[in-house]
């Protein structure tokens, strides 16, 4: 035992995170063994984090291009073209693992991370979101630290760059207890003439680093990120990477006044595996070399070791190939900003990646073997679990007597409830863009000096993917597309987070690559391309064991003119209700078995593809048309609540009646997929029937909207449904203050 | 009645951007001889207790589970007569 | 006639107001930085919202202590008009060039949310364009909005008139319960004895684009344009 | 080298609402023997000085014009040897 030990500390390499036979593969890429400095460059370079070691080859899948798509995967953030040479560039990214450790910092620094990468595309960060998974905090007041410092920690970070934090989804189940997920992204504007890309052109060329200075922060934070929770210890953690946002802030304003200038051929964000990951991206992209001098580098810490200086993660730096002759003219406008500009490097042309220390070579490596990570496809199991949910039926659950109960229950419910306790910390209307604020299905965003706008979403549902993974993948796609849709816009791409526990386990795996099957199929579809994206791998613990798969979707779409612009609340009394699509009864993987019956089981509701694209332009269409005066996807709670959200938003009542032979809770609650609640005037709602019949849709007028504040909801003459919108306001209103414990 | 106060700062080698702000603000205003500033917290506490050392394990208790996050922060005290 | 839009390091609602000036009111109007003694030729100053220094120390702390704000100081002495927004508010407090000062919100949290606000003195070159009484929706966002001043100079103040916005119910009535931050009198925005500065929490701006929903801020400056054009003829 | 260590304090009298909240967590995890907690922001500065009385006089300065807002809050500070 303790002989296997010491055999074990001798494998530096195992230390380092890197396996025998990739030390193996990297001395032959060598031609010797690396030196400490080598290894910890390989170590970086090859993890997952970096290297997608094992999400790589499920990339293959992904539709990646269509006519609106400028840049797809590949460089720090994908771009979509919204007309008049005009675009927009958007990236997701997790900070799961620190914002378990540090959650205000984490987080924080995840949502610098992702403007970073934004900023790094040459464009001007306008928009934030954020996809939030925590455990049910129930008497604990961990979790409730957890859940509210991770806010604070994003409120504060964009509050303070100026970044307005438009949207986003707080989902609570216990798979998320010990490993909580904060995925953030970002959405950046430029015209098309704007765009800047990583690479390191032109020998000679200079590495010039500009913002912070360099720690030890994050030391070795791509491995670390690379390793289940459990293996964690205080030694990988390095220092916590703290934000400062006034920095980057200044940064924002320092590059782009660079950019503006003909000085830079290249830039590129630091992020996970800092100087060394950044400027091995940008001279690979060239086929070119680099050289780097780590005594050049500004420090804040003393003694700093090679290697620590290259994969330090000190936040709010970003890299910049700066044409030969120029340098002094970009120190000059960061000095404006009060910041320093240094040439640490440059660019060579012998496709070595040359790190020096005073002038002196302490690790030569060639570029193309530091990107040439190995990748891994392993053996895929179905998860044994599926056995027994895809076997559940309704009749396993009786349906309770009072469903204004069950509704009032469901509003109030983590998942549902208003999150305005969450963004009301998160400044959304800064830079003047926001047209539709966080609260409704998508959020929108005008662009100054046009008629026009996006939508801006994020969506994922890791009970779905839990049950089924490949079409709960599907799923979040559709309803991501639904959200833009309902809102007038009409999707463009999509940028995925992949969060999920650890692949090496067959049915992880398993769950990864039919996550990524299903959303590949669900983009192909409804014709939105996988333009960028993020792998989190190994999210479990001991205690809790692997969260679920939970894959994250940040779609944009276009909206054409601003009169388009289409939101949930019911506007007016006497309005006709006309809900499309058709209801199954389907109680699956809903909410309401999970928050109602405490049951997570069934599979997930079925889910046409083909129709949902054909549901989705016809819902689109007639909302351009101006034919429609709300419009509402029906997700999570399904009818119910989706009917009692518009009524709530729109303080109306709601008098419908429906005709469908089936269990009244399934009616009520289930989760029948490609279904929307619309609102219309009378000669209007002729129109959208006509139409919706034209397209062989399914769509009824199923009542008005009242004066009266109740919703009262009938089937086959039978009252299902009778409480005043009061009660489901103040269930909705104060659902997360009581999960926080909080009076609002 | 005793009273604690306690101090709680950023632990060494992690990145305190508040004090760099205020020394670069110091610097900016003639005050050139600052040459590090770090910000932490204080907490002054009054304690509905008599005995010195149980206040002195309450506090540290506080600390540990409270007052400072011992990811990023270290912290120290003091306990005196009110 | 010149606008001026004072631009600190962290200053993020400059370009906002910039654009209810140049697009909104059609004025001229240009950015004055934070290093400059001299401001040069400008009728009206805007002191934006915004983190100046990453709100480090005290918001405002640091920015008030900039070579602009000597000359700030000296052009509102001269009567010229002053306008701090937000962290604006923030620096004129800690400047002196408006008493009190803002405390975190008595909630410890960020707020941002569409406020409703009492217009309680319309007779001022700042809020002319509304009658007191007015109920108006400008947006709020901050952290440190809590107006805190010793008692007798609440009472000087409210003597006087220096209170310009109140935060209100829909109704417009002024209670604890409609203060979102725990502002001494619900105070959302003063102005100093001699008229010309004025210090508000929420934001205007924010308020002054009507494709954005909400129309109510514009008043302010057109108020403070009117003022002008009637002294300058 | 010398060191000068600044608390400042919101001043008595003017409600410290993290203070409270520090006190009510406190108390909601059975620390219920606090009676009062006041929460302050504690400054380390390296001053490259070595005369003890300049330095006193330096502090004061940076404390009345940038540190401390008088209308609010109100400082104290010790320096020592580093
Ligand atoms: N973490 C968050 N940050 C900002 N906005 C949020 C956050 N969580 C939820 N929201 C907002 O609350 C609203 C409702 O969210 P959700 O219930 O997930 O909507 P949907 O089911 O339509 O996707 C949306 O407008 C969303 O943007
Ligand atoms: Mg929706």
């Amino acid at each position: 035992m303790t002989e296997k030990k010491a055999e074990m500390e001798e494998k530096i390499w195992r230390k380092a995170g890197l396996t025998d036979s990739e030390y193996e593969l990297l001395t032959k890429h060598m031609g010797r063994e690396p030196n400490t400095v080598e290894l910890a460059l390989y170590a970086q370079m090859w993890s997952e984090h970096c290297g997608y070691t094992h999400t790589r080859p499920l990339f293959k899948h992904f539709l990646t291009t269509g006519p609106r798509i400028v840049q797809g995967p590949g460089e720090n953030a994908g771009i979509v073209d919204i007309d008049d040479d005009e675009v927009i560039t958007f990236k997701l990214e997790s900070h799961n693992h620190p914002s378990a450790i540090a959650p205000f910092q984490g987080a924080a620094t995840g949502v610098g991370g992702i403007i970073r990468d934004i900023l790094a595309m040459g464009a001007y960060p306008i928009a934030s979101l954020n996809s939030l998974h925590f455990g049910h905090p129930g008497e604990e007041g961990h979790t409730r630290w957890l859940i509210s410092e991770v806010i604070h920690g994003i409120g504060e970070y964009g509050n303070c760059v100026g970044v307005p934090t438009v949207g986003g989804e707080v989902r609570f189940s216990n798979a998320y207890k010990g490993n909580p997920l904060v995925n953030a992204m970002c959405v950046g504007f430029m015209k098309k003439s704007e765009i800047k890309k990583a690479i390191a052109t032109g020998v000679g060329n200079s590495l010039m680093i500009v913002g912070n200075l360099t720690g030890r922060d994050g030391m070795g934070g791509a491995s670390f990120a690379s390793k289940d929770l459990e293996e964690e210890n205080d030694e990988d953690r390095g220092a916590i990477q703290v934000g400062d946002p006034f920095m980057e802030k200044l940064l924002i304003e320092a590059c782009l006044e660079v950019f503006e200038e003909d000085y830079v051929v290249g830039v590129q964000d630091m992020g996970a595996a800092g100087i060394l990951s950044s400027s091995v991206e940008t001279a690979s992209k060239a086929g070119n070399g680099v050289e780097i001098d780590v005594a050049l580098v500004p420090k804040r810490e003393e003694a700093m070791r090679p290697e620590e200086v290259m994969i330090s993660e000190s936040q709010e730096r970003m890299l910049l190939i700066v044409k030969k002759g120029m340098e002094d003219k970009v120190n000059k406008i960061f000095h404006k900003w009060d910041l320093h500009a240094v040439v640490i490097g440059h660019v060579t042309d012998d496709g070595m990646y040359r790190v020096l220390e005073d002038g002196k070579t302490v690790g030569e490596v060639p570029v193309w073997s530091l990107m040439d990570a190995p990748t891994y496809i392993l053996d895929a199991v179905e998860p044994p679990h599926l056995k027994e949910t895809m076997a559940f039926k309704n009749e396993q659950v009786a349906q309770p007597s009072n469903l204004n109960e069950v509704l009032v229950r469901l509003l109030g419910a983590p998942d549902i409830c208003s999150k305005e306790w969450v963004y009301r910390q998160y400044d959304h209307r800064v830079q003047m863009n926001t047209v539709v604020k966080p609260g409704s299905d998508a959020a929108i965003l005008r662009i100054k000096g046009r008629d026009k706008g996006i939508g801006i979403t994020m969506d994922s549902n890791g009970r779905y993917c839990y049950l089924n993974p490949k079409r709960g993948a599907q799923s979040i796609v559709a309803e991501s597309a639904r959200n833009q849709v309902v809102s007038g816009a009409e999707p463009i791409a999509i940028t995925d987070g992949l969060n999920f526990g650890n692949p090496e386990k067959p049915e992880v795996y398993y769950q990864l690559e039919q996550s990524i099957i299903g959303i590949s199929e669900a983009c192909r579809a409804l014709d939105t391309p996988v333009i960028g994206g993020n792998a989190s791998l190994y999210n479990q613990t001991p205690e809790f064991g692997s969260i679920y798969p939970t894959p994250i979707i940040g779609m944009t779409g276009l909206v054409k003119s601003l009169d388009h612009v289409m939101t949930m609340e019911f506007k007016n009394a006497d309005d006709f209700v006309i809900l499309i699509g058709e209801t199954k009864e389907e109680l699956g993987a809903s909410e309401y078995l999970d928050v109602i019956h405490n049951l997570v089981s069934g599979d997930v509701p079925e889910l046409d593809l083909t129709l949902e694209r054909k549901a989705q332009d016809y819902v689109l269409d007639i909302i351009r048309k101006g034919l429609v005066r709300s419009a509402h996807d029906l997700g999570d709670g399904g009818m119910a609540v989706a009917l009692a959200e518009s009524c709530i938003a729109g303080e109306l009542g709601a008098n419908v009646s429906l005709d469908l032979d089936m269990r009244a809770d399934a009616l009520l609650f289930g989760e029948s997929q490609t279904r929307f609640m619309l609102s219309a005037d009378e000669s209007s709602t002729d129109k959208i029937i006509e139409l919706a019949a034209a397209q062989g849709l399914e769509a009824a007028v199923i009542g008005k909207v009242t004066k009266e504040q109740n919703i009262i909801i009938h089937n086959m003459d039978e009252k299902l449904i009778d409480i005043s919108v009061g009660d489901c306001q103040t269930a909705f209103a104060t659902g997360f203050d009581k999960l926080m414990k909080t009076d609002s | 009645m005793l009273k604690a106060i306690v101090t709680v700062m950023l632990k060494k080698g992690i990145f305190d951007p508040q004090g760099r702000a205020v020394q670069n603000g110091l610097d900016s205003i003639g005050f050139d001889q600052v040459k590090k500033v770090r910000v932490g917290k204080q907490l002054e506490m009054d304690l509905e207790m008599t005995d010195m050392a149980t206040a002195e394990a309450s506090v540290h208790d506080m600390c540990d589970k409270m007052l400072a996050n011992p990811v990023v922060e270290s912290y120290s005290f003091e306990i005196k007569e009110a | 006639m010149n606008w001026g839009v004072l631009l600190f390091p962290g200053s993020n609602c400059a370009e906002d107001c910039f654009h209810a000036v140049d697009k909104i009111l059609g004025k001229p109007v240009k950015y004055l930085w934070h290093k400059d003694t001299d401001l040069g030729d400008v009728d009206a100053i805007i002191i934006p919202g915004g983190f100046s220094y990453g709100d480090h120390l005290r918001p405002g702390a640091i920015a008030h202590l900039s070579p602009a704000m000597t000359a700030v100081k000296e052009f509102a002495a001269k009567g010229g008009l002053v306008i701090g927004i937000c962290n604006g508010f923030q620096i004129l407090t800690e400047s002196r060039m408006l008493p009190g000062s803002l405390l975190q919100n008595r909630g410890l949290k960020f707020l941002c949310q569409d406020q409703t606000l009492q217009v309680d003195n319309a007779d001022t070159p700042f809020t002319s364009e509304y009658a007191s009484g007015d109920v108006v929706v400008f947006p709020i966002a901050h952290n440190e909005g809590n107006y805190y001043a010793a008692p007798d100079t609440i009472a000087e103040m409210e003597a006087n008139g220096q209170i310009l916005f109140r935060y209100c119910n829909p109704e417009g009535e002024v209670s604890d319960g409609t203060n979102p931050n725990g502002s001494l009198n619900g105070i959302a925005g003063i102005i100093n004895r001699t008229g010309n500065v004025v210090g508000m929490m929420p934001h205007p701006e924010r308020s002054a684009d009507s494709v954005l929903g909400l129309s109510d801020g514009k008043g302010v400056f057109v108020s403070m344009l009117k003022h002008l054009e009637a002294k300058h003829g």
